[in-house]
């Protein structure tokens, strides 16, 4: 009898492939579960001409791949940073002209996203009638219904080149597991999976196989859509892990504030990305214990 | 009375106002831009008038019902995880969100025009605009099935509210009667925009914005010269009702008891 | 402050409306989470004409229907009793020509189904291309996809007037639990309610609300999609609620047994649909609680 | 040696021909007819020579992998709960299902032609049908989209080896080579039909059913004489092989400890 084969990789190996001029989607959404140690690696490897995806909402994620460089063309319903402003290197670039923006609904995404999942040409969405995205998006096709004849916005299926998530957990094996909500990141894998990509997600710990078998209504996203885990601990940093750790809003305000000008953009990358060639580096270098016990307490209420 | 001298902080008065429109029964998101607030109004609502109102946090899937639980905080965000304090009874899978009934969602928007038509796509030219928005969101979508909703508009100025939108991002009533059905748009339509001066209708003949009411401490006329958009000016408009004793009591122990809405940023 | 309402109701609160050609839609697949005491319930009402949907899979529920003379269309894409043999209600009846067969796959009805869940015109399936169902069922159209001009099947949304679901818990609200698998009662309802129509469910068990609250990741189906929640202990006999208890393959047998003939058919229907008025009859008449232990044993494997 | 005569019965090899196409690393579905045979061809193959292989219990959502588990009986049916013993890591919600990898499933059939086409609808007028089948299942979806699929036929007869279905409820090769291509379909069609008699695959070039082996106690001549449809026989059609000593073994220890397989319904 054989035996499995561990899907635990290297960095290297999970990143082996990236290619400037890619498609690249980014799991959790706003401040949760956003795969940061994953990002920061790709950003010391200088890829370029990325098409960032990210659904339902980026902030840090995609805000700093712009501001260090490595996207052509953004493809994210909502950038910016809620209740705590606009997102300033997204901000920055579009008004330069620096990135192509694809403007879109939620749905255009997912439907996209689902396309691809389900190996299916194309989606609808009702999203996008009696507004102007048709124009400013060529590729959202105003249709007339197959049926009804209303109009439709249709969507080729959208294939990312690869797929980076982060989970509270994870087995050698690629099963994951969230403490809180997953948000759309296992359409994300199905549809990266599905449309011949790879996906790679980070997890906060390695456990064992047999922590998904005596629960597998709790799995959420199996081994058979994952490529690579590795293990990196508050991975998700200063992102929320959503349900183990909360995120560092002092974090994000300190990005916000380096990011009110370009050298304060630059400073904030070196210090926090080019400076710290490894996660532990970054850990040691970044996150104090303290902070760490903060934002485990503060996923609970009284 | 201003509402500088009033009981209640001006985002107070807002959650408030807004969770009078909520029908008992109803289920839809808050969300939109400062969420805290429409979050407060409909948990208001389920605490007062309508029991059996269901909230669904957006894009985080959690379905709650405050009714007859310990009062949890209120956060700043929908999509805090804490929210599952917040008599959160289901966790939809992410797919299912849009699977679900709106009976009202919240939105925000740069631009505002008089048929309730919402940008938040650019301020400029697309290609260099002055200001970028942060995208459509889930507006369009959200705009196009819920039952009706409401924009909450964080400024009110003739930047804001204006006659022709540099880029149309959700469809409220397109240029009047008839628009939407003839685009086969299953929702409403807008119902409800809130400023920080006033609320604001429409009418249903013209579906027109219609001054519904005026906050204390400002005028119609003020409102009129912040307001670059043609709306519709009854001849009585009415001051907007504050909250009562109790339902501050309410808001104030049980919806928000750690005060984040008297102290956002302006509040006062 | 108000209360809120609770939606436990009694039978003929539940089905009141239900009419003559209406569309039924029926949770669980096979022998699995299916309504068995709603179904009765319907027949007992001798209610005619339905169009009758179940997906993947129906067996004794959608056959007992027929047999009854409760349905004038089938849309299920596999009718049979698995390793237990052919549907023979729905043999003789198709044989007859006294039902019409809406033919389709799967795919088909869950692409009308979520069409309806998403408030969109239609849905779009691959299945169909290359074979006889769209001339077998005028329903489902060849089309031209919107963006590559590949032959698609295209289906309008599909909304069913009530839909009849069985689960292992429930609250006063509506919120339900399964102990196993929920097939595709979450898309039933979601489409059903969406749609415009009624959703009701049975459940073994009326739990606290609590029982909810203090695991919401665990809660199959929100009570903003149910209209009615009726407590039917054993409600899915002689089907399995999945996995609370196993469903009766003898019971299921002897059915199937009688129905080799028009009279044992008949003769069935009388000692375990007409005969018994009530649930709690049924269970008198025909569930021991020899056989209940069995089931609940039949759960688990050494 | 006949299969009567031989020490496996002949479901069981069944299971060990089908789980000799399986790869390492692969993700498919057991299901069709007797989905005791592929769901024990898919644990066998897990447990000799593909530990990477992955089982989707089709529309019951169980994601499951043996390697390393106790063993867990067979059961008749894939959405058995029990099968939740059976190495279940992830139970998918019920749309996923249609969003994950095929490399491979399992299909049945009233009536299969020589180009792998099969009908599941019906024998004769379909408004009065002389046997009416229980419909297309998914068997249209996961021909469409699987990167190959096995064909399992519980009869070897004219009826139902046929040059001419009745109906095509799913496409395999259609008229021959390019016919899936012109169509779109993303899957590679069908690569075996196994029988009672024999098991056959696909001629690469004409895309037509080739004999590939005659099971033991069965001829060539006898095959054929059982076969309507126009099928390839090569000059030499050997004896399909039996599973050795060791892989018996496991099929009856922990595949099958229950003995399913041996005492399905003609299964000596």
């Amino acid at each position: 009898m054989g035996t499995r084969t561990s899907k635990l990789s290297s960095i290297d190996l999970a990143l082996d492939g990236l290619e400037d001029g890619q498609t690249l989607i980014i799991g959790g959404s706003l401040f949760h579960n956003k795969p940061m140690f994953l990002v920061r690696e790709i950003i010391r490897r200088q890829i370029k001409d990325l098409i960032v995806v990210s659904v339902p909402q980026a902030s840090i994620d995609v805000d700093l791949l712009i501001s260090a460089g490595c996207v052509a063309e953004v493809r994210v319903p909502y950038m910016g940073f809620e209740y705590l402003g606009l997102a300033p290197g997204f901000r920055k670039a579009a008004s330069d002209g620096k990135i192509r923006v694809w403007e879109c609904d939620e749905t255009h995404i997912l439907a996209a996203l689902e396309a691809s999942a389900r190996k299916l040409p194309s989606g609808i969405a009702k999203a996008g009638v009696g507004t102007d995205v048709h124009r400013l998006n060529p590729d959202l096709k105003l249709v007339k219904d197959h049926i009804s004849g209303e109009p439709l916005t249709a969507v080729a299926a959208l294939k990312p080149d690869l797929a980076i998530m982060h989970a509270a957990a994870g087995d050698k094996y690629g099963n994951l597991r969230y403490s809180g909500y997953s948000f759309a990141d296992l359409m994300v894998a199905e549809a990266t999976r599905q449309g011949g990509g790879k996906v790679v997600a980070s997890v906060d710990e390695v456990v064992p196989n047999a922590s998904f078998t005596k629960d597998p209504f709790r799995t959420n996203i199996s081994c058979m859509l994952i490529d690579h885990v590795i293990e990196a601990p508050y991975g998700a940093y200063p992102c929320s892990s959503h349900g183990s750790y909360q995120f560092n809003e002092a974090a994000i305000v300190e990005y916000l504030n380096a990011s009110k000008t370009e050298q304060g953009t630059l400073d904030y990358i070196d210090d926090h990305v080019m400076s710290v060639p490894s996660h532990d580096e970054y850990l040691d270098k970044h996150v104090n214990l303290h902070s760490l016990i903060e934002a485990k307490a503060k996923t609970y209420v009284d | 009375m201003s509402i500088e001298s009033s009981p209640v902080a001006w985002p107070e008065l807002a959650a408030f106002v807004l969770s009078k429109e909520l029908g008992d029964g109803e289920i839809g998101s808050p969300g939109g831009a400062r969420s805290e607030i429409p979050l407060a109004a409909a948990r208001l609502a389920q605490l007062t008038h309508a029991p059996n109102l269901m909230i669904i946090t957006s894009a985080a899937g959690f379905v709650a019902n405050s009714v007859g639980k310990a009062p949890a905080p209120l956060f700043h965000s929908t999509m805090d995880y804490r929210n599952i304090y917040a008599g959160t009874e289901t966790v939809l899978n992410f797919m299912s969100v849009f699977n679900t009934p709106r009976d009202w969602f919240f939105a925000g928007g740069l631009q505002v025009d008089s048929f309730g038509n919402l940008n938040m796509t650019a301020i400029g030219d697309i290609k260099a605009p002055k200001l970028k928005g942060p995208g459509g969101a889930g507006l369009s979508y959200a705009s196009s099935v819920a039952r009706r909703y409401f924009i909450y508009m964080q400024q009110h100025s003739k930047l804001s509210f204006v006659n022709k939108l540099d880029y149309v991002t959700a469809m409220g009533y397109g240029s009047g009667p008839g628009d939407r059905e003839a685009l086969g748009l299953v929702g409403g339509g807008p119902a409800l925009v809130f400023s920080p001066m006033a609320a604001m209708d429409f009418c249903n003949v013209t579906k027109r914005m219609r001054l519904r009411s005026v906050h204390p401490g400002h005028t119609v006329e003020e409102v009129l010269d912040n307001t670059g958009a043609e709306i519709i000016v009854p001849e009585d408009v009415p001051t907007t009702a504050l909250p009562d004793a109790e339902t501050i009591e309410i808001l104030r122990t049980k919806v928000d008891p750690s005060g984040v809405l008297q102290n956002l940023k302006g509040a006062r």
